[in-house]
């Protein structure tokens, strides 16, 4: 391409690609949550969770009830809102699905692997054991603020790499997550984008997490918020309850604190 | 003197640590999946220098270096044809699909443009995170605009060293067919994008 | 978005606080009225076979109010609202929703005693954008709004 | 299983109002899972809303109706403290009800 005959014409044509911010993103589809109304689903889901926390499973048969959430053995209200949190039994940051990974694997004997396999539904499928004990979980701190512990290095250390991984763009599309999520009152054609880099939109997303998603009639997590995002980032799959998806999620809570726990929400 | 070189090393050489935890810490916690591999994770020199906040105070000689080697990869359409079919170039705009693992990789990849602008304005469903480009044969049909606008879908990194438009052509993610098409799209008097605002 | 507690109960806790409204699914057994379910205005493919299979081509009237978003987030859950002004259009014993370009267009299908209202609300899917139709039927006699709905394309792809 | 209908029915100026939520996969039968395999049709297809052992509204749907599907009816004669109740039944035979109390 021959480069220098236009170059003087370049600068004023760049300036026709710069950007012209519209912000009426909100309220396209007002009319539709409205006629919604409240009513979520995610209840059902709820009410499995509770019953499969107190269950005898795995090959010690012991149900979940002494499992620490960061709160000690059995307290399950407030946990949610605290997490991810630095365990000193897994000598980790942990966040509610390697949490719970953790005792099943501890307590009850199951194997990791099967745990991790079966953790999110699939098509078809209506709801896993996993997905089931976070809605209930995350329901037993709905109305607490945010506030994950931020006290030990480990977890400082988690808010800083989940900030890089958050900026990190690689793949065909040269994606990372700041691409959709680093402005405020954008959109992604009619979806809103929050700005996961300020409070305000760290906390509506975080807050409303896990989700009764309406287009896939189940409860989703956060964690599989970060692994399907990943996905539309072209990026290969992120195994639940690893480094990268709990140091993301941290990154998420701690620019969320402050705010107040609204889960299951009700999404797309 | 040596302090301040010393500093600046530093300074290099801790950022490249950090990408280096980065990419250790994702390599850790992905696996493949369908066609979609770890290899990926790999940053190309572009991506390793455009992963900071919008904020991040930009190293100004490195972003020319950077841009000049993206306009240089820049080829001309074959016979120097930027305008394909604005119809086919409609449906690719259309068409999101593509490099997902969740997507079937014998499928013709998308552009995923509404994803981002504005085309048709007939179109509601548009994203906001790219400009509206609405109109946008109006802007003229003249040699600069047509190679201004195959260079951006080829590589915009020529022009805006951290944009977060994808590399369409540089990247292979649509042919060269696709993007004349794609041009025709934007440029032809008939197409939607040019029709008039309703 | 993210407080749904419909009856105001919950914070934590929901459960403790509404378990003693709920009833575990054995009850006694049915009560069906003598009615059939209209098995094939169900399996119509098209809006005139539909018409057809429900007699005749309903003639529009004001006086259905048909609640349905211009916009759709999500197809797969369109919320539908169907009320009839009674005073205007009395004596409704059936409501129809019925969306065009589905596979099978009739959604469902709201028997009314007199004892009820003609007011219906319910979340059916929608495969692509096109014309809902809320149907009254008064007497043996079908009459209809209409309303369009735009089905959206995801973000990420679809 | 917990119950898997959830009821509430709250009196207004002349009438009450029901509204319940059903948990249900309302599968349209076209839809194939992870391995490909069609995923059969399986939805509610009677619905009956019952006050003091009257039926006030006799629902019938098809696979389009959403999956956890929702249903919102009015009816007149209703009282404080009167039972309401809901049963639905599916296309392979499958039921369920549930009951409240009007508030």
């Amino acid at each position: 391409m021959s480069k220098g005959f236009f170059s003087g014409l370049l600068a004023t044509l760049v300036g026709l690609w710069s950007f012209t911010a519209i912000s009426e993103t909100d309220g396209v589809f007002d009319e539709y949550r409205e006629l919604m109304g409240d009513d979520n689903p995610a209840i059902f889901v709820i009410y499995d969770g509770e019953e499969i926390w107190f269950t005898p499973a795995g090959p010690k048969s012991v149900s979940l009830a002494q499992c620490d959430l960061g709160l000690g053995p059995g307290v399950v209200e407030g946990a949610y809102a605290q997490l991810p949190r630095y365990f000193s039994d897994a000598q980790r940051v942990q966040d509610i699905e390697a949490r719970l990974e953790y005792c099943m694997t501890h307590l009850q004997g199951r194997s990791p692997d099967k745990v991790r396999a079966n953790a999110y539904s699939q098509r078809g499928e209506l709801g896993t054991e996993l997905e089931a004990l976070v809605a209930w979980i995350a329901d037993q701190s709905s109305g607490l603020t945010i506030a994950p512990a931020q006290a030990h290095a480990k977890e400082r250390s988690a808010y800083t790499l989940g900030e890089s991984l958050f900026y990190y763009r690689a793949g065909p599309h040269d994606f990372s997550c700041a691409t959709c999520h680093e402005q405020t009152g954008r959109r992604i054609r009619l979806q809103a984008l929050p700005n996961l880099t300020t409070h305000q939109g760290a906390a509506a997303a975080y807050s409303t997490w896990p989700a009764y998603r309406v287009s896939q009639g189940i409860v989703r997590t956060m964690g599989w918020r970060m692994r399907d995002c990943m996905r539309q980032q072209r990026m290969p799959e992120l195994i639940m309850g690893s480094e990268a998806s709990v140091a993301l999620q941290t990154y998420l809570s701690v620019n969320g604190a402050g705010g107040s726990m609204a889960a299951p929400g009700l999404k797309r | 003197m040596q302090t301040i070189i010393r500093i600046c090393a530093f300074i290099i050489f801790s950022s490249a640590l950090h990408a280096d935890e980065s990419y250790n810490v994702l390599l850790n916690s992905m696996v493949d999946k369908n066609f979609v591999t770890v290899e990926r994770l790999k940053q190309d020199e572009l991506q390793a220098f455009c992963s900071q906040p919008r904020s991040a105070t930009v190293d100004e000689p490195r972003a020319a270096e950077l841009r000049e080697a993206a306009l240089k990869g820049v080829p001309t359409p074959p016979g120097e044809n930027y305008l394909g079919d604005w119809q086919r170039g409609e449906k690719v705009a259309i068409n999101g699909r593509g490099l997902q693992y969740s997507d079937d990789p014998d499928q013709a990849n998308g552009g995923n443009c509404y994803a981002c602008h504005q085309l048709d304005p007939t179109e509601l469903a548009y994203g906001t995170l790219g400009p509206s480009l609405s109109g946008y044969g109006a802007r003229g049909q003249n040699p600069a605009m047509l190679e201004y606008t195959w260079t951006k879908l080829w590589n915009t990194h020529a022009y805006n060293v951290c944009s977060h438009m994808p590399r369409f052509g540089a990247a292979g993610i649509l042919t060269t067919q696709q993007l004349q098409d794609v041009m025709a799209f934007l440029f032809d008097p008939e197409s939607p994008v040019n029709r008039p605002q309703p | 978005m993210g407080n749904w507690d419909p009856l105001g109960l919950t914070r934590r806790g929901f459960i403790k606080a509404s378990s003693a409204l709920w009833v575990a699914a054995t009850l006694p057994q049915k009560i069906w009225a003598a009615t059939l379910r209209p098995a094939a205005a169900f399996q119509t493919t098209t809006l005139e076979a539909t018409f057809e299979a429900l007699g005749s081509v309903p003639k529009f009237s004001d006086a259905i109010l048909f609640s349905t978003p211009d916009i759709a987030e999500n197809g797969a859950v369109v919320p539908v609202k169907i009320e009839v002004d009674a005073a205007a259009l009395p004596g409704v014993s059936k409501l129809y929703v019925i969306v065009e370009k589905n596979p099978n267009p009739v959604a469902a299908v709201f028997e009314v005693p007199p004892s009820a209202q003609p007011y219906a609300e319910t979340r059916v899917k929608v495969a692509q954008t096109g014309k809902l139709y809320a149907v009254a039927e008064v007497d043996g006699q079908l009459f209809m709004t209409e309303k369009e709905t735009k089905v959206t394309l995801g973000g990420c792809g679809g | 299983m917990a119950s898997r209908i959830r009821i509430r029915a709250q009196l207004k100026d002349d009438y009450c109002e029901v509204k319940a939520l059903m948990r249900h996969p309302m599968e349209t039968g076209l839809r194939k899972d992870q391995s490909g395999v069609a995923i059969p049709a399986n939805f509610i297809e009677d619905v009956q809303v019952v006050h003091n052992d009257a039926v006030v509204m006799q629902a019938y749907w098809g696979a389009a109706v959403s999956a956890n599907p929702f249903l919102g009816v009015r009816f007149k004669g209703g009282a404080q403290g009167d039972v309401v109740k809901i049963i639905w039944r599916d296309n392979q035979g499958d039921s369920g009800s549930g009951e409240t109390t009007i508030r």
